[in-house]
């Protein structure tokens, strides 16, 4: 397996030698921060045109396909029209939240992006505590997302932003506690340490049983947490017209587009790492020459291999169902996947305890 | 019958009975209660089909078109007029039959006749600012008068109502709304009204407290403009108005002016006007599925929906030149003989659509959450459907026999076998599979007269100017969302004196507010769906 | 750039309709002294404006439906990038008005206007919405969207084929071509 | 118990019923797609049907000539006044009696509303419904057409 950690060691090995510390770290941050904005932009980019695809192909269509072959360029058209589209200034709004609530969206998101392990070697933060981290600043996008809806002083937008925040709270518990599973099998929670542990056998599969559930709930609670549909409340277009980004026009409805496409690859980035191994390739024990020949695709496709797979999944889910009331929508959390989950994560510890995983 | 006219004559002894196309009872204003109390409680005349407004000239009258829920075919008309053309009064009836609510601000709208202790006699197409009364034979219909306006003004909050006190009426005026209420505006331009609908929303967080709506945003007066026009003329406004049953209410239209002037239509106009009747009638109901799935999100099912629906408007377009609105129909018969290609395209159609409705039983009725949103939501009592007026889908999912096809049949209708499609629970899930099981009752029908389609003319020789002897003239068909009717007043010449459409969806909207109480924003979306009115229908 | 040099896939400049209206619209542009479209960067823009024009999901009448079936399965304006209709105006590029406008909506349509974002275009389609159609003679029907807003493209049909629409959509990406971004010349309209 | 029995089967019965949906979706997935590429199939696949009403024309021969006596029925039809047809007297060269011929037929596209009564009324057969569709302009006045051309002339009865 290529470590990737071997470039990076040396650039830092040559800036430290011939730069002060200061401007080594100093160019070392700004150099990091373009690469995760540039990608930022690329992978929601991608997604865009991905989701658009596949959503035309769900509905027996073809989607893009005259801005460049195959339609590539039709996000990349989008993103030129949202810049230059004019930014209404609205009457009667809190103007320093409507202004702020964007970044916040936008923030939180790039702070999860930023914690996530590329391949082998290629991950910006890698705390002790990665997968808390992680959880954490991703559930900061509810704040912008109640900001947009208190600050437009719209009713749709109020309503759409006060459901969000019932949704998101709700939903948080079951991401948290699905991952909490898995942190119990790998007695871990960084994600290198745990991406490490997978190295024979993924934890779906360690953990078999409970491991399972686990991840199940996860991908419900992680697309909920998206605001994705069938989740989608706090938008729901046929009921609140477009819910906490009504208001909003040109870039900063621009950048809810974009942190609500890339929420949806950091959950899917987060459900392959501590589920799937991340960037790990799959093995089988005992087979070397398989486990060879998977040692030779990169880190970095496998990762995006399976990130993609489970978009797939989310964006099947996506297309396939009607939105859930409300009421329903709790009721789903409170009643069904949490009580399954606080069991499992029991039956985990005692699967873990007695030493009954692969 | 005899024994009602004895009756009516006991109640009201200077009632004047005539014997015409239904039996017609005309009463001075004052006695108007009277008798419509006796034909409500004790005669079981239920449903108030039609309330139309007439200026005779000299006076102004109300004209109504009763029926029994027991037997739809069963009619009764009242006519009452009041000769005070400054300050027209007449008593109401909306406290007998709730669909008279709506029907009455109509009136109030077109004539200006205040309706007596109505509860909320506003304006209900027109805006407050309206000048005169668009359908009085007076009118001026100059722009001059009622210049267009393109500032925005604040909608009233208050509903007004007239009560009679001694010799003088007072005026009494009510909030619409408390005060702490939060109101939300779903509408005019909002993607789940079906139209340009405005619904002000009291909610109490998710719940709805109360809802008004306001119609008028596409009132476009084609009443008005049908007494300037010769009926042939006439005849394109009936397909703009509900534009998914654009063939239907054609077909209406010219049955009634066939009627009028006996004209004999040929069978083979009958059998094609049928066929092509229950193809629309499956494509209004495809429609509708695939709106209410996309109301409640599911967009995939939307577009199965729509693209079953292609090869229905493939068959209207070659026949019938047109995709949506086809101008098919003419008064004597049908446009032009169908297209050679017809039997066989519907015929291709046919299994097509059944495994369509399997696709869709699979993917959408069976799925939990769309279940969950739909049974037991925005429930419409029998008793709530008959005082609304409410018929249609809508009004069978919730136990009520109005299939006009089988209760009054019409064209080739008696000639084919049909079971009418009842359902008890009255809920969005019973409306729902009511429309989808109409669409396999359709395909049946179809089948049954598409190899059977007799030789012969496709139109009878009319004259070049059609003129209806004097009369009144009603006609119902069973359209895709519930009961049309056409009401023509001739007075002998080559335009009506007054044209009346009945909008189903009128019923519909009308009870909108008393069946989504207590549902959150969500279940009004989802009832709107399965009530499936259609706003151009409303206004007219 | 001339007009001639402006490209829309799959049909030819010659096979376009009305391109005399958008060569006048250009010399009028220019003799207002306007620079048209010079730069490559311009270019680029227009590239994206043109293929990204979200409508407005509004509609009142019969050509809401075939707006409808344009957006669904057989005729997928999603294949041009115009599939994102937006429901807040906010959001949207060009407004579609389907269907007869009363004097009761044409307020409600002209602020939905108002609240649409800069660059904003309208397409008129089918008769009722260019002329006011079978209405025209009725008491309270506008005639025509023109009195108010400034109409780019009209599509005539009663309603219109969804082909129709498309084609309407191509022209008025022609005419968003031929713009230079950031003005968008609405006096030049006014002053016709 | 009975009701944690019902708490378990209602979960099974919904991941069944979401599962059917599922199968529905990711049958369309793969089949032929069904989107007919408008500008792309404008000379090949697309099939505009003959009855179609576009547009109306007055068809006119090869010596410029036209079948309509400018009667003016179609305009006495016409519900919403789309079709004005301006006739003038021309001194018939015989020096008989002057004759209505036709001199402008006016006819607006934005207007019309394709009912069909003109042509099913036209006693001459002069007019009728064209299939073509492609007609966006980008100023009104480009849909107020003139049907008959430059200098045509009514066709003779006795010719035919």
């Amino acid at each position: 397996m290529f470590d990737f950690s071997i470039w990076t060691n040396w650039i830092d090995q040559f800036l430290r030698t011939n730069l002060p510390e200061f401007w080594a770290l100093a160019i070392e941050f700004v150099v990091v921060g373009v690469i995760i904005l540039a990608l930022y932009c690329i992978i929601a980019l991608a997604l865009i045109y991905f989701e658009r695809k596949i959503c035309a192909f769900f509905q027996c269509r073809l989607g893009p396909n005259r801005v460049g072959p195959y339609g590539i360029f039709q996000s990349v058209a989008d993103m030129l029209k949202m810049l230059i589209k004019e930014i209404i200034p609205i009457n009667h709004t809190d103007k320093f939240l409507f202004y702020l609530a964007p970044f916040f969206v936008l923030i939180a998101s790039i702070l999860a992006f930023g914690a996530i392990p590329w391949g082998n070697g290629l991950q910006i933060l890698d705390f002790n505590i990665g997968i808390f981290y992680i959880l954490s600043v991703s559930s900061l996008g509810v704040i912008g997302i109640l900001l947009a809806g208190w600050a437009s002083n719209n009713k749709y937008s109020m309503i759409g932003a006060m459901r969000s925040g019932a949704q998101l709270i709700s939903y948080e518990l079951s991401a948290g506690l699905a991952l909490m599973t898995i942190v119990v099998l790998s007695g871990s929670m960084q994600l290198s340490t745990m991406i490490e542990g997978q190295k024979d056998c993924w934890y779906l599969f360690q953990g078999h049983i409970p491991a399972v559930i686990a991840f199940i709930i996860y991908l419900i609670a992680g697309h909920a947490e998206t605001n994705r549909g069938p989740f989608d409340l706090p938008e729901a277009e046929s009921e609140l017209a477009a819910g906490y980004h009504t208001e909003y026009s040109g870039l900063q409805f621009g950048f809810f587009y974009l942190a609500e496409y890339l929420n949806m690859f950091i959950i899917a980035s987060i459900a392959a790492t501590v589920f799937l191994g991340g960037w790990m390739p799959f093995h089988v024990t005992g087979l070397d020459g398989f486990n060879a020949v998977m040692d030779y695709i990169p880190s970095v496709i496998w990762f995006f291999g399976k990130v993609v797979f489970l978009m797939m999944l989310s964006l099947w889910v996506r297309w396939t169902f009607p939105r859930l009331r409300i009421d329903h929508l709790l009721d789903l959390e409170w009643k069904y996947l949490l009580p399954i989950n606080m069991v499992n994560l029991l039956v985990m510890v005692i699967v873990v305890i007695y030493g009954w995983y692969f | 019958m005899e024994n009602i006219k004895e009756l009516i004559l006991a109640k009201v002894s200077d009632a004047v009975i005539e014997d015409k196309q239904y039996l017609t009872v005309t009463v001075k204003p004052e006695d108007l209660r009277t008798l419509a109390k006796m034909l409500r409680y004790d005669e079981g005349f239920d449903y108030l089909i039609q309330l139309t407004g007439v200026d005779y000239g000299d006076s102004l009258g109300v004209v109504y078109l009763l029926a029994k829920s027991e037997d739809m075919a069963v009619c009764i008309v009242i006519k009452t007029a009041t000769a005070d053309k400054e300050n027209p009064t007449l008593p109401t009836v909306s406290d007998m039959w709730k669909a008279a609510n709506w029907n009455e601000r109509e009136v109030y709208d077109y004539f200006g006749v205040i309706f007596i202790n109505h509860p909320d006699m506003r304006h209900l197409f027109l805006t407050e600012r309206w000048k005169g009364y668009p359908l009085r034979k007076d009118y001026d219909a100059g722009r001059d008068v009622n210049p267009l306006d393109l500032k925005s003004y604040d909608m009233s909050d208050t509903t007004v109502s007239y009560v009679s006190e001694g010799d003088g009426i007072k005026k009494i005026e009510k909030n619409l709304f408390e005060e702490e209420d939060y109101v939300v505006n779903i509408g005019p331009q909002h993607p789940a009204t079906h139209g340009v609908l405005h619904f002000r929303t009291a909610l109490d967080g998710e719940i709805i407290k109360k809802i008004d709506a306001n119609c008028g945003y596409i009132h476009r007066g084609v009443e008005k403009l049908c007494e300037g026009l010769t009926y042939p003329q006439s005849l394109h406004f009936t397909d703009r108005l509900d534009y998914l049953c654009a063939h239907i209410y054609r077909h209406g239209l010219c049955m009634c002016v066939e009627k009028a002037a006996g004209i004999e239509v040929p069978e083979r106009a009958e059998v094609i006007r049928t066929i092509m009747d229950e193809l629309q009638r499956i494509d209004s109901h495809l429609i509708a599925w695939s709106c209410m799935c996309q109301d409640m999100s599911a967009l995939t099912a939307f577009i199965y929906g729509m693209r079953d629906r292609e090869k229905i408007l493939d068959i209207f377009e070659e026949t019938g030149g047109g995709r949506l609105i086809q101008n098919y129909n003419v008064i004597g018969g049908v446009m032009a003989d169908i297209h050679p290609n017809f039997v066989q395209r519907v015929k291709d159609f046919i299994p097509v659509m059944r495994k369509g409705l399997k696709e869709y039983h699979q993917l959408y009725t069976g799925n939990v959450i769309a279940r969950e949103r739909m049974i037991g939501v925005g429930v419409m009592s029998k008793e709530t459907a008959i005082a609304y007026g409410v018929t249609g889908p809508s009004a069978r999912a919730s136990g009520i026999h109005c299939d006009l096809r089988k209760m009054a049949p019409y064209a080739a209708y008696d000639k084919v076998e049909f079971k009418e499609i009842i359902r008890m629970e009255g809920d969005s899930m019973a409306r729902y599979m009511n429309r989808l099981d109409e669409i396999e009752e359709s395909l049946h029908i179809i089948e049954q007269l598409i190899d059977n389609i007799p030789e012969g003319d496709f139109c009878a020789k009319t004259k070049a100017i059609i003129k209806l002897p004097e009369g009144e003239y009603f006609q119902r068909v069973e359209g895709g969302r519930g009961e049309w009717g056409v009401y023509i007043l001739s007075k002998g010449d080559k335009t009506p004196y007054r044209m009346k459409f009945r909008s189903p969806c009128m019923t519909l909207v009308n009870a909108m507010d008393t069946i989504s109480r207590g549902g959150k924003i969500a279940d009004l979306i989802t009832i709107g769906g399965s009530m499936d009115y259609i706003i151009p229908d409303i206004d007219r | 750039m001339e007009v001639k040099d402006i490209k829309i896939k799959g049909i030819s400049y010659d096979e376009f309709k009305d391109n005399d209206s958008l060569e006048k619209y250009v010399e009028e542009l220019r003799a207002n002294g306007v620079g048209i479209i010079t730069g490559v960067l311009d270019d680029i823009i227009n590239w994206g404006r043109s293929n990204s024009l979200w409508p407005l999901t509004f509609a009142t009448s019969c050509c809401g439906i075939e707006f409808m079936a344009v957006g669904a399965a057989r005729y997928d304006f999603a294949r041009f990038g115009f599939e994102v209709t937006r429901n807040s105006p906010r959001q949207a590029d060009v407004i579609i008005v389907a269907g007869t406008i009363v004097d009761k909506m044409a307020p409600v349509l002209k602020r939905l206007y108002d609240q649409m974002a800069e660059p904003k275009y309208v397409i008129a389609m089918g008769s009722c919405a260019i002329s006011g159609g079978p209405f025209c003679n009725s008491y309270c029907v506008v005639n025509g969207v023109d009195e108010f807003l400034p109409v780019d493209v009209y599509v005539p049909g009663c309603p219109p084929k969804p082909e129709a629409l498309l084609y309407g959509m191509m022209q008025l990406q022609r005419k968003v071509k031929m713009e230079r971004f950031m003005f968008k010349d609405k006096e030049v309209k006014e002053n016709e | 118990m009975k009701s944690v029995y019902n708490y378990i089967i209602s979960i099974f019965k919904a991941v069944y019923s979401l599962a059917q949906g599922f199968e529905i979706t990711f049958k369309e997935f793969f089949t032929k797609k069904i989107t007919e590429q408008y500008p792309e199939n404008r000379k090949t696949t697309l099939v505009t049907f003959d009855r179609f009403r576009g547009e109306l024309v007055m068809p006119h021969d090869e010596n410029n000539e036209h079948a309509c006596t400018a009667c003016g029925i179609c305009m006495m039809n016409c519900p919403n006044g789309t079709i004005k047809v301006v006739s003038k007297m021309v001194e018939a060269e015989d020096g008989g009696k002057p004759k209505k011929v036709l001199d402008k037929y006016y006819y607006d596209l934005g207007k019309c509303t394709f009912c069909n009564l003109c042509v099913l009324n036209c006693p001459s057969k002069a007019i009728h419904f064209q299939n073509t569709f492609e007609n966006s302009v980008f100023t009104r006045s480009k849909l107020q057409e003139t049907l008959n051309k430059e200098g045509s002339k009514m066709r003779e009865k006795n010719k035919e």
